[in-house]
């Protein structure tokens, strides 16, 4: 029995619902060898900032139990060197593309966000509210519903009008509901959600912070459980709004918690060092499921752990 | 590059590391010396998610039973030391050739091929391929101990001269390769010096190559992730073409360099120098 | 060369570093059987409310990868039982024990510390404010700073005076040394960190939360990184104050990660489940890593992740 | 109850389950039918930290190799599938002997064992502890189909009368061990049951045992993560002599149980007359 694995996130119609993680994916161009990158839902570009960026020193991560550390530090060539060669490759390849955009303040936002209207195969942009703000003590956008939404607002005003905006939510908040709340008063027209949890490794040797960056983001299957639980909360209390789930996805039927907590799409992120084929892996994985419960359409699962048994 | 699985169809022990000979029958494209693989450990319950990486010692394309795939194998942490333990028969997934093997000179030059332990593993094939081109081939071999030596005696089969090292005298002379790889070739006339080894040992071996107007062809050795392009950790600062610092993927743009493009001593830093440094906080 | 590993959380002396975590090792009684519960620093109870309490429905926990998921409920018999039973037990076994609480409302946690007054043989009293205040639509006390502060002023109030405190934090907030500062002002002497991540897992068969409580508390290896940044980021504030550190313990060098971050002492938890002898076992491995070290006692290795290298 | 490695001696199929022998060198204290090892499984690097309950189907003391431990082990979830895939010589940290074992009678009365299953392995055992104490036995045995059957020939060895079911009809009766036992019994004038296996099944068996105003002893199977009585996560709805309903701890308290005693219907869910409920949120 054909399964229909068609999805959308808002306004954002996407064939199937696997798509890959910011920051785990390069700029598609990578991945391509080993699996058909145009047969997924999209691919989420690493964040994109303004300006050429070196990130942060070496060690950058760290192997934790079912998980990683990473402190990468948000290295990139810049919006200008990511449009004339990755973009450009992508389209050329034919793949969905999301482009996740990064800044040091909400201004920057906003001025990617118009740097974006102005070129031409984009799917949508997911605004990683998740890195700290450098106007404001370094003080991460995402973990205040205030500066979260206003660089949601900054960017809504200057993207292309209609272009499907998600704002990505990051777990190290007391309310994540209120931040949702907010982001999508703000104009964003869906939530990405989990980013990586704020975490550290000190190393046995020199029994100092491992990552150059000392502090990182803790990411991969260890921290399922708290993106699955985020969705969940999130779904619960605003059923209407798109979510795409992602918090260490790394089998069919990992994806499909996400799915039935209230999720329309997923991302894989640190499942793909692991396998540089799961994104297809898991998409598969997630088709056979659904058709195994009896589903003929994901859209059909989206949210049914909300439902009674 | 492709992934594929194979089966470890032999394990055994050379000094202090494990000679692991793996089979496939996959496709996989041309191995050339320099080239690495990146293995998934640990098995479908494993606690460990990241991939390692291991030279290419050596690869043979098609017999009837596949393609074998050899590696040299330190036991460091839990990945290798399960690596290590697996028996013959075991699955694993694999994914090579990977990186930018070394570049092999277009003339019959004379070369110099410097290993630090392990870092003897692509040597032979290395040594091989030189030879095949005509070209003289020097050796100089090290170790912080006689048990940590690899390949001494395939190479000395292969080389004009050799030459061993180890820190603490157990073989050869005691001190370390960049102490006699100045003598060897100024003995040879060497034009190329192709490295492989720890950081301390290929940033020496760059100076001398550098104080000789020698061409030095590093493979590195930085912490990695996916070993496809792809996590953005296994970065070190080499100056482009264009004279430009960058923080560039050793997986990707390496894991072998020209030495005189690595900037050695900002390795584990980010210069100030360096495009798009310095960076601000965030992940 | 003999290691001099005794410690202090204030004004409480351990001869050793490592403690049970709350509800992890019953009332010390049952791991009494597979390690000499007096040799470690102390047993901390599982957390005592004031009347009998039946805990969730099964199932009560799943496992996650490198970790696990539990909502038990706060299983209890009560203070009474405990007091007549269960720390008779640990007085006459000659076990030093910090006594958990916790209440429904603000007003419980003064009784039972008002209970405990008029019982000999307590070292300590670990504040559990990670659970839910019936009082206030189940908002978490350790969740907010000012419920927090109350809490920990009342049982100040109402304990056994110079009876050390210490509170255990939640890390799910947005700024944990927010949290820290407010309990240490209302009167806690020390922290005890973290708790459990709240998280949830999908039933693959049933697609429904697979926990009696729909929602669990995530533990072990797999939540590590975010417990050693916790106690990094508070001991990085607030030097002074002595933190019980925990959170994905397993061995020694685990341990160690947290006293290098700032940790006085640490306990164990879900580890004990995997092996009931590990809270010994980790002791022995972390008094040999402090060797391997070249210290001479634990106090050297005290936050010494802060310490230029 | 001592905490001991033992090694895997023997892994051999019987039927869908694995039969595993273990060998330990330790002192373990006296088995009884009805108790069980908690296993931890996977490894040192394995991401499952949560031990494994498996009844000890038998146990011999002493040796010259050491005790051994036998275990018959369905392959259900990772674990399990684990820790039958396993060669001999693998080393297991084991935690044996546990829980409450089935209570034996005083005097020797006849006695009826129910197994649905592998709750199997424990009644060979049980069934010559019986017959030593002059015991009348009779056995059922049912499973949903003929390989998922155990120790029926070791049974019947034993055994005044056994009779087998299987839910297909692939052997013996077609139905469930419920829908024979009360004839059984009424032959057998039972005055004890024994049963191990499925909830289902074992409420059903002590409702027939209350019918026929016999003892009803159940071997329950509740999921557990620590199998010592710290965790918390095994319990289910039990009445104490008081007469009061308590969520008790299947691992300490159990798995054996009196069948009057446990509030089948209330499985999963705590009865709101239980002491202490209903339960505030908290976790
Ligand atoms: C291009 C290249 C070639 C290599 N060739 C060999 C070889 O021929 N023989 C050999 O024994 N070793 C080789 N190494 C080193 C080998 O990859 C590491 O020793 C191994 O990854 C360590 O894994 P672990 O589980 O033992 O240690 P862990 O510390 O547990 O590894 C944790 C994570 O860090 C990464 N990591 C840690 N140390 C290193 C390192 N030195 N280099 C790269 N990644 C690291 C691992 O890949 C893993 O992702 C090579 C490394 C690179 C980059
Ligand atoms: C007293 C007792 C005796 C048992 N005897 C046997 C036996 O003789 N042979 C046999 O094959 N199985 C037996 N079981 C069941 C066996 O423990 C489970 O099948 C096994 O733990 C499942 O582990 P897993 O990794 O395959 O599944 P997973 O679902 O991955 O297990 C995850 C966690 O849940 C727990 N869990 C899951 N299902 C069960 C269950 N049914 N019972 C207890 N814990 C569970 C596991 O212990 C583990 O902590 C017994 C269980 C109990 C409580
Ligand atoms: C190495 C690495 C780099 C990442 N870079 C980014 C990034 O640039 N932008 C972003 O929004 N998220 C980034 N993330 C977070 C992931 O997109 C994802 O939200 C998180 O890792 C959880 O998913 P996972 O467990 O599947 O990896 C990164 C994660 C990792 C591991
Ligand atoms: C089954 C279980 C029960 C717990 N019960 C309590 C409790 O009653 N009170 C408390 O303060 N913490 C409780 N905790 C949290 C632990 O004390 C500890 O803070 C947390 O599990 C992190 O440590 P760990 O990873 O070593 O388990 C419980 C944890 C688990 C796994
Ligand atoms: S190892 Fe991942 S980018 Fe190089
Ligand atoms: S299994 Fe842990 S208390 Fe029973």
């Amino acid at each position: 029995m054909a399964v229909d694995i068609s999805t959308a996130l808002a306004r954002l119609q996407l064939p199937a619902p696997v798509l890959t993680a910011s920051g785990c994916a390069g700029y598609g161009r990578e991945l391509d060898p080993y699996f058909d990158i145009t047969a997924i839902g999209a691919v989420v570009t690493k964040s994109i900032m303004l300006e050429p960026r070196s990130g942060r020193p070496t060690p950058r991560m760290a192997e934790t139990p079912s998980g990683m550390i990473n402190s990468i530090g948000l290295q990139g060539s810049g919006i200008e060197s990511f449009i004339e060669h990755d973009l450009a490759w992508l389209r050329k390849r034919g793949a969905r593309t999301i482009v996740s955009i990064a800044g040091n303040n909400v201004l920057e936002f906003g001025r990617l966000a118009r740097r974006l209207r102005m070129v031409e195969g984009i799917a949508g942009i997911e605004i990683n509210i998740s890195c700290p703000n450098v106007a404001n003590r370094g003080l991460v956008f995402a973990c205040h519903a205030g500066s979260a939404a206003e660089v949601v607002a900054e960017v809504r005003k200057h993207a292309a009008p209609g272009i499907p905006l998600l704002a990505k939510l990051s777990p190290d908040v007391t309310d994540i509901v209120e931040i949702a709340h907010a982001v999508i008063e703000a104009g964003a027209d869906g939530l990405a959600m989990i980013n990586t949890l704020l975490g550290m490794v000190i190393d046995p040797v020199t029994l100092r912070p491992h990552l150059g960056g000392r502090t990182g983001g803790l990411s991969g299957p260890a921290i399922r459980p708290v993106a699955v639980r985020a969705v969940y909360q999130v779904h619960a209390a605003m059923p209407q709004v798109p979510i795409l789930g992602m918090g260490g996805i790394r089998t069919g039927r990992d994806a499909l918690e996400f799915i039935a907590a209230g999720a329309s799409a997923v991302s894989v992120g640190t499942a793909i060092f692991n396998d540089p084929s799961a994104p297809l892996r898991i998409q598969n994985e997630l088709t056979d499921e659904i058709a195994a419960h009896g589903f003929t359409s994901l859209r059909a699962a989206i949210g049914i752990a909300h439902r009674p048994a | 590059m492709s992934q594929f699985r194979a089966r470890l169809a032999a394990n055994r022990a050379v000094g202090e590391y494990r000679h692991l000979v793996f089979i496939t029958s996959a496709e996989i494209g041309p191995v050339r010396p320099g080239h690495f693989a990146a293995l998934a450990v640990g098995g479908p319950d494993s606690a460990m998610l990241l991939r390692r990486a291991f030279s290419i010692h050596r690869a043979h394309a098609k017999t009837s039973a596949g393609t074998s795939i050899e590696l040299i194998v330190s036991a460091k942490g839990p990945g290798t030391k399960w690596l290590v333990a697996q028996p013959e028969g075991t699955v694993v997934d694999m994914v090579a050739p990977l990186g930018k093997p070394f570049q092999l000179p277009k003339q019959a030059v004379p070369c110099v091929l410097v290993a630090g332990g392990y870092g003897a593993a692509p040597m032979i094939a290395l040594a091989e391929e030189l030879r095949s081109r005509g070209c003289r081939v020097d050796v100089v071999v090290g170790a912080s101990t006689e048990s940590k030596l690899y390949g001494v005696l395939d190479l000395k089969r292969m080389a004009d001269s050799i030459t061993v090292t180890t820190d603490d005298g157990t073989q050869g002379f005691q001190g370390l390769v960049s102490d006699v790889l100045p003598d060897v070739m100024r003995r040879a006339d060497s034009a190329v010096v192709y490295a492989c080894g720890p950081m301390g040992m290929l940033r020496a071996v760059s100076k001398v190559a550098a104080s000789t107007g020698a061409i030095a062809q590093c493979a590195v050795e930085e912490a990695m992730a996916c070993g496809v392009g792809v996590c953005m950790t296994c970065v070190l600062p080499v100056i482009g073409d264009d004279g430009v610092t960058r923080m560039v993927r050793s997986c990707t743009d390496g894991p072998v360099f020209r030495g005189d493009r690595v900037r050695w001593d900002a390795v584990g830093t980010v210069p100030d120098d360096a495009l798009g440094a310095p960076t601000s906080a965030g992940h």
